[in-house]
């Protein structure tokens, strides 16, 4: 602490935010046994496929990062993963026409749905495990009611495009839309999490009164992670729905996984710690391990066991092995 | 050092040679301290002085690296707040450690409640709190309502039978008076003596001079972790009293007033101000002048500050700005209008302890303004080097910071939106010197650019020191305005309302 | 102090006299088959029942040609003229849940057949939400409360067992159909020549599309459902005998990106894979798609007479077979109900026929404009409301 | 900052005081009881007969076990995510080691019983040594046995004896006896809570982590054990399930939602989700409203999807309401 500050700002390293290295490290990992485990992946191609299959879940991440880091969780993507699919086969119903209006109305609704969610956290003060729980019932059966029982219509090629095609490009072969897509998304969180609305959310799922005094709209931004959350889950379900088609499963457990993903990412539940990059990381990870196990042919029972084993040791290893770091440090 | 005990009977603690360090730092160098049974044994010192951690070591908080604790003759190391407990001695906290949601009898036997037959006597636990609320003469609270129903001086009750319940022979007081209502603390003072008239040692921590002359009958000053002096409090007046914490003469530390000239137009007006703690009130700040604002504890100084920057909004009565009437009613209008808060409680309030030095300094920029909407570009490095930080680089989370440099990164963070008002609320609380130094500077530059100032401070020689002017509040009213460098008894005047005041 | 004694006593005498127990009169001899204990297919693997279905398929059904959920093969019947009462009735369904198209659509149709008849008064349904323990209460609730007759869909065949008996016991005629339970004490059990026959026909046809050495990938949705372990169970011995390669075995838990997924990375494992078998048709058209967006051509494919599966087999001219599990018969409980009402003889079991979809009959049983997730063989199409309700 | 005065309870504040959310809740199960018998007369049925009593409490029994167990552990101001998986696995348990034979009852029951705790003591061993979330900690152990079941069983699996049975059939009027058990299991559970320390000391932690270390209690301990108690409600919930069924069954607990469900009902019953507020009697109020809604909604013949649209909308509006009123207490 005897060191003044650098001049500027300009020659600042590139540093890694918190918790981030541990996860990127066991990700290198993952990935170069994936090398070895399956031919496929000696080629950028099964690369493609991993992030492709992994795409949904990490944009989920970003969503369910938004809403972690300040302080709050979202149970209700999966069950609006499935709404929107379900949504969108009936509205569409095989109308190649229907499909530009039917996107913009898929993301509305997601907002919507995260509006209300964020609402009535920040304002009735109603815990948002409570309130994305409740909404999970809700929506679970609201859209089912809606479609009596079961998914009906169909969707049309052009909205299957982003969740199944892909374009061609010189050395890479054929990349899917998705990565594209995903990789855009990746670009605009980590600018938005740069900015000052960024930054201030982090700082809310600090200390929510210092942003209060210090003139931030509170209630505002955490309504506007869970919109962000909902909008996530929204694109999510636009490239789930067009990767395999309607389903009315698709989004079942959605909820948990992308939170043990976010958690991985070394975000820490309760807000204000955690990088947004680490949250995605946090997603391709499990599903690189998913993709390893399978390699592998581990049976399904394993892969869960895997999972819980995964994400304690992970939370563990964030907690106490932080504290005798943190005391060097503090000297 | 230590003075012949004024009452024949051995003391009760004897602490000897006391040594403590914090990371390298020597918070406590060779203390002494004696209590006796019946007696109030103050300790004061200035902010940082070390009367925390002296306290913290006698209730088992902490273990002293050196020296040697020795209670009823006998040599004594706590390992525990409960073992000192045990052994008789009992700390009531500043911040209370109360739950809510609980009784008062729940909170009072927290952790060593009485069992019979397998389960808590809650009859008994009622009736013995009870009694000692009776003893104490606290007879309109009822141990079965839920301490979040109790007013805050009736909580500071709770927290001291609390203390008491273990059979203490020791209670040590921190800062009791500091939550409390002016005539709340009268009652506190009834209760103390009748402490003292059942023979139990009170160690009284406590920045109020007044208190101390009136209560205690010794005193041990302590002075950067070390012992000034401990005397009888007959033997000493408040001016040597003041002396001895300070040490050198307060008025080096301060920079110098604004000049006539230097004061500017009105800046900021309130008129006919009020609401649910505060009455009518009326101010002006002008450009360039420092204000202080004076008052006891609960006089509503906080309440002003709290109202003027939007937090609590004024109900009645209008605010004006450059003779403009502006409506505040929450933190960002007030600071869309250049209204910069310094909140008292830093930690609390004021930084996210988890974010990095530059996050928290730009945190009211981003908050408030989003894109940076009317304000200039901003020179991060050279708003920290102005604040004088001292840290490891921007990204530096400030929880590993000093206290004097958070506060520097708090100040940073309004600085950032280039206030036109800033108010202060206890600027310089639980900081050391040399950056109470650097606060003052910082603050009288800042006046010097035109910035008008409002500043709140529990320690008068400071308050008096910066101020250019002083508004006394007495009771959520304005008592009355005095010019630079006021006595501090002509404060205390206004404060309590009274005519004599004892304490310097 | 008195009185309140001699109250408490009498209300404690009451309550001794008001005890009693919903636990149903002990099996003592029924052939109770205790569920086994280990893992793998082999518990659910039954030498004679498979033999039986195999022979089955090729049986010829007695009754209406055109209503195949009238039709029995190889029926038993039995007397129910002590049933006999008359209408109008209270017919109760205990249903194990709705959470899947294929019950969708099949209580969609038994709903629709409660309505053609008019001696039906109320059809009550109680839906278990695959709960096992609600679906306990459901019948016992059923039970007490005025059915004429009860039909019962259980959620588990083991766990379902000691309900049903007790259903049984209390006289009113009871209807068991799909999944079965370990009593025959149902008046009639009503379901469609089963699991092995299935898993066999599709084997048959994949081996026979892949020849001997060829590679198949069984897709399954769950373990643990006895149907659709017989069907695995069943295909594994036509595979091992026809001397085809199985590279897997995975569960889809019927979710089409799961199973989009699974199926890729066998491509990318196996490089090539000819033949798909899966115990339920729900994601087959994902799993088509991982062989396109793999620039593959389409494998040889058994499926299911969902409507997306059968448009596509039609659109693209695929090589595929599609064993059913018709929904049609949830029409038949209902039926068999009212014959039982009306004291008419039912089958004891009542096996239905399973059609097979190929090629040649494939027309029959796509219907254009149905939802991707509707079944052909609901046995719906001639009835009032069709196809709007359905849709 | 404070008047000294002491406050004199406004007439809303003691309003409030009658109102406390325990009391609230049986209120709003009584006015669901009335308006639903009246929804349910309306078509002709009766709702509170002896079937529908019955099944109200039989439906309660099992969410009414683990949600006393999910109550504590929420007291605490943690939640317990793994007891869906566990119930199952005590079902299993349970039924295996019984294989139909009577003489077994009591060493499964107790080794049920015995693994139900070992699964909470590493909750709660997890939650304060390793500094884990409750939330990822219980997650994480609900995947391992979840991970376990998948590929262990296929199916329902062990056989218990007709006698054990008795204990899921048995009833004295429309009362079940296991109801009874419940009841006395949720009494005894409030007695631990309101009368002895260890109960004393769940509220401390649950309100302040902090302020209960400071005051000498040992916050750990509270925690491991409330996990515990909260496993071994829940194999007590896999065991009357396994009564009820003849058989263990994996997925017993998962297909029921008791996971979420449990938490449903603890925080319908007016406990904090944060802790150190609400009790076990509000729980059981919660849960019974729950299953009354669930029979009102068979009686009326509501398709299960509307079912879930409702419970999630009371859910929220229930909190909803607990929020305000404590806001207004402030």
């Amino acid at each position: 602490m005897t060191e003044t500050l650098p001049a500027t700002g300009k020659t600042r390293r590139i540093r890694l935010a918190d918790g981030t290295g541990p996860v990127l490290a066991v990700l290198a990992v993952l990935l170069v046994a994936l090398a070895f485990a399956g031919p496929a992946y000696s080629e950028p191609a099964g690369y493609l496929a991993l992030l492709k299959r992994a795409a949904p879940l990490m944009i989920l991440a970003i969503g369910q990062y938004f809403v972690i880091v300040s302080g709050g969780f979202d149970l209700s993507v999966g069950s609006l993963v499935t709404a929107e699919v379900v949504i969108a086969a009936r509205l569409i119903d095989g109308d190649e026409g229907a499909t530009v209006w039917v996107i913009p109305l898929l993301l509305a609704t997601g907002a919507l749905v995260g509006l209300v969610n964020g609402l009535i956290t920040t304002r009735l003060l109603v815990p948002s495990f409570i309130v994305t729980l409740g909404m999970l019932l809700v929506l679970d059966g609201a859209v089912f009611l809606w479609t009596g029982g079961s998914p009906r219509g169909a969707l049309s090629e052009a909205f299957r495009v982003v969740g199944r095609e892909g374009f061609e490009v010189p050395l890479l072969g054929a990349v899917p839309w998705s990565v594209l897509l995903l990789a855009a998304l990746v670009v605009a969180a980590v600018v938005f999490m740069r900015g000052g609305t960024g930054r201030t959310l982090v700082a809310i799922g600090d200390n929510e009164t210092s942003v209060l005094l210090g003139g931030g709209r509170v209630e505002r931004l955490r309504t506007l992670a869970f919109v962000l959350s909902g909008v996530s889950a929204a694109i999510a379900a636009i490239l789930l729905g067009g990767f395999a088609g309607v389903s009315a499963q698709v989004g079942d457990g959605l909820e948990f996984r992308v939170i043990t993903a976010v958690v991985l990412g070394g975000v820490v539940l309760g807000g204000g710690r955690g990088s947004v990059v680490a949250a995605m990381a946090g997603a391709l990870t499990l599903e690189a391990l998913f993709s390893l196990l399978n390699l592998l042919g581990v049976a399904g029972g394993l892969e869960s066991a895997v999972q819980g084993v995964i994400i304690i040791a992970a939370v563990a290893y964030a907690s106490v092995g932080r504290i005798p770091f943190r005391t060097r440090r503090s000297t | 050092m230590v003075v012949t005990g004024l009452t024949d009977e051995a003391p009760v603690v004897r602490m000897r040679g006391i040594g403590k360090q914090f990371l390298g730092n020597a918070v406590l160098r060779d203390v002494d301290l004696d209590l006796h049974p019946g007696e109030v044994h103050a300790l004061v010192g200035e902010n940082g002085a070390g009367k925390s951690t002296l306290m913290k070591i006698l209730a088992g908080v902490h273990r002293p690296d050196s020296g040697s604790v020795e209670l009823g003759g006998s040599e004594a190391t706590f390992g525990s707040p409960r073992e000192a407990q045990a052994a008789g001695i009992s700390i009531v906290h500043q911040e209370f450690n109360l739950l809510g949601d609980r009784t008062v009898a729940e909170n009072v036997y927290l952790g060593r409640e009485p069992v019979r037959r397998g389960q808590v006597d809650r009859r008994r636990m009622e009736a013995d709190t009870a009694e000692l609320l009776d003893g104490l003469g606290e007879r309109g609270i009822s141990p079965r309502t839920p301490v979040r129903r109790l007013a805050v001086a009736q909580r500071q009750v709770v927290e001291i039978v609390k203390a008491l319940s273990t059979d203490a022979r020791v209670l040590a007081m921190d800062e009791p008076t500091a939550a409390l209502a002016d005539h709340e603390v009268e009652l506190l003072y009834g209760l103390v003596k009748r402490l003292r008239q059942r023979g139990i040692a009170i160690l009284y921590v406590s920045h109020r001079l007044r208190e101390v002359f009136d209560l205690s009958q010794r005193i041990t000053v302590l002075k950067d972790g070390e012992p000034v002096t401990s005397t009888a409090t007959a033997e000493l007046t408040p001016d040597q009293l003041v002396r001895h914490m300070v040490g050198r003469p307060l008025d080096a530390l301060f920079p110098d007033r604004a000049a006539e000239s230097e004061t500017g137009a009105v800046r900021l007006a309130v008129r006919g101000g009020g609401n649910a703690r505060l009455a009518g009130i009326d101010l002006e700040l002008r450009a360039g002048e420092i204000v202080g604002l004076a008052g006891l504890q609960g006089a509503g100084r906080s309440a002003v500050a709290r109202a003027i920057c939007g937090v609590d909004p004024f109900a009645t009565g209008t605010l004006e700005l450059e003779g403009r009437p502006v409506t505040i009613g929450s933190p960002r209008s007030a600071i869309r209008h250049g209204i910069a808060f310094v909140t008292e409680d830093r930690k609390g309030e004021g930084l996210a302890l988890r974010q990095s030095v530059r996050d928290n300094a730009l945190l009211v920029r981003r908050a408030a303004f989003g894109r940076a909407r009317g304000l200039g570009a901003l020179d991060l490095a050279a708003l920290l080097r102005s604040v004088t930080l001292v840290a490891r680089g921007p990204g530096q989370e400030v929880r590993y910071l000093s206290g004097g440099n958070q506060q520097k990164v708090v100040l940073a963070k309004w600085l950032a939106v280039e206030p036109r008002v800033l108010v202060v609320d206890e600027p310089t609380r639980g900081i050391d010197v040399g950056a109470k130094k650097a606060v003052y500077d910082l603050l009288r530059g800042l006046a010097r650019g035109g910035v008008a100032i409002l500043m709140i401070s529990s320690e008068l020689p400071e308050l008096i020191g910066m101020s250019d002017r002083v508004l006394v509040m007495h009771e959520g009213r304005l008592a009355g305005e005095l010019p630079a460098g006021p006595s501090e008894e002509a404060v205390m005047t206004l404060a309590t309302g009274h005519t004599t005041v004892e304490a310097a | 102090m008195k009185r309140a004694c001699t109250v408490v006593l009498a209300a404690g005498a009451l309550i001794l006299s008001a005890c009693s127990s919903d636990l149903p009169a002990d099996p003592g001899a029924a052939p109770s088959q205790a569920p086994g204990e280990t893992t793998g297919t082999s518990e659910f693997f039954d030498q004679a029942e498979y033999e039986r279905q195999l022979a089955l398929r090729d049986a010829t059904p007695e009754g209406p040609a055109d209503r195949p959920w009238e039709q029995a093969l190889e029926p038993e019947l039995v007397d129910t003229a002590q049933y006999r009462k008359d209408g109008p009735h209270q017919i109760c369904f205990s249903n194990a849940s709705v959470d899947n198209p294929w019950r969708q659509v099949g209580y969609k149709t038994m709903q629709a057949e409660a309505d053609l008849h008019d001696e039906i008064a109320e059809f009550r349904v109680l839906d278990a939400e695959a709960k096992d323990d609600k679906q306990i209460s459901d019948i016992a609730s059923l039970t007490s409360q005025g059915c004429d007759a009860l039909i019962v869909s259980p959620n588990t065949t083991a766990t379902l067992t000691p309900a049903v008996e007790s259903a049984c016991d209390s006289g009113i005629p009871v209807i068991v159909f799909d999944r079965g339970v370990n009593t025959d004490c149902p008046v009639t059990f009503i379901h469609p020549i089963g699991g092995y026959a299935f898993g066999a026909t599709a084997a048959e046809f994949l081996s026979e599309q892949v020849g001997e050495g060829g590679k198949v990938l069984g897709l399954r949705v769950l373990p643990g459902v006895d149907v659709l372990e017989h069907r695995w169970a069943a295909a594994e011995r036509e595979f091992a005998d026809s001397g085809v390669q199985v590279v897997g075995a995975e569960f889809t838990e019927n979710d089409s990106a799961t199973a989009k997924s699974i199926v890729s990375d066998y491509l990318q494992r196996e490089g090539q894979i000819d033949g798909i078998w899966m115990d339920d048709g729900t994601a087959a058209v994902a799993v088509l798609e991982a062989f396109e967006d793999a620039g593959m051509e389409p494998p040889a494919i058994s499926g299911e007479d969902q409507q997306q599966f059968l448009q596509k087999w039609k659109d693209e001219g695929l090589t595929a077979l599609a064993p059913t599990y018709p929904t049609y018969q949830w029409r038949t409980p209902v039926i068999a109900a009212l014959k039982i009402l009306r004291g008419e003889q039912v089958p004891k079991e009542w096996i239905l026929p399973q059609p097979v979809i190929d090629d040649s009959n494939l027309d029959r049983y796509l219907t254009a404009g149905m939802p991707p997730l509707h079944y052909g063989l609901c046995g719906c199409q001639e009835m009032p409301g069709f196809p709007q309700r359905w849709q | 900052m404070a008047t000294g005065t002491a406050v004199a309870p406004r007439p809303a504040q003691r309003l409030s005081r009658v109102l406390q959310p325990t009391v609230v809740v049986y209120l709003a199960l009584v006015l669901l009881l009335v308006a639903g018998s009246i929804l349910v007369g309306v078509r002709g049925g009766v709702l509170l007969d002896q079937g529908g009593i019955l099944n109200i409490l039989t439906r309660s029994t099992a969410l009414g076990l683990v949600a006393i167990g999910q109550t504590m552990v929420i007291l605490t101001g943690k939640l317990d995510l793994s007891v869906a998986y566990l119930i199952g696995l005590c079902s299993l348990i349970g039924a295996e080691t019984m294989a139909g034979d009577p003489g077994m009852i009591v060493p499964a029951v107790l080794l049920t019983l015995a693994c139900a705790a070992g699964v909470g003591l590493v909750n709660g061993l997890v939650i304060t040594k390793l500094k884990v979330n409750a939330f990822i900690a219980t997650l994480g152990t609900a995947l391992i046995i979840r991970g376990y079941l998948e590929s262990a069983y296929s199916g329902p699996a062990g056989e218990v004896p007709r006698a054990f049975q008795h204990l899921g059939y048995a009833r004295i009027g429309p009362i079940p006896v296991s109801a009874l058990l419940m009841v006395a299991l949720a009494a005894l559970a409030w007695w631990y809570l309101m009368r002895t320390k260890g109960g004393y000391h769940v509220y401390a932690v649950g309100g302040d982590e902090e302020v209960a270390r400071f005051s000498g209690i040992r916050t750990d301990r509270t925690i491991i054990k409330v996990h515990v108690l909260c496993a071994v409600a829940a194999g007590l919930a896999g065991l009357f399930l396994a009564s009820r069924l003849g058989s263990g069954a994996p997925w017993v607990g998962v297909d029921a939602g008791y996971d979420l469900e449990s938490i449903a009902a603890v925080v319908l019953g007016g406990t904090l989700l944060a802790g150190g507020r609400g009790g076990v009697a509000g729980t059981i109020g919660g849960v019974l409203i729950l299953a009354t809604l669930d029979t009102i909604f068979d009686d009326l013949g509501v398709t299960p999807f509307f079912k879930d649209v409702v419970r999630g909308a009371v859910l929220i509006v229930a909190v909803a309401l607990y929020a305000r009123r404590r806001g207004a207490l402030r």
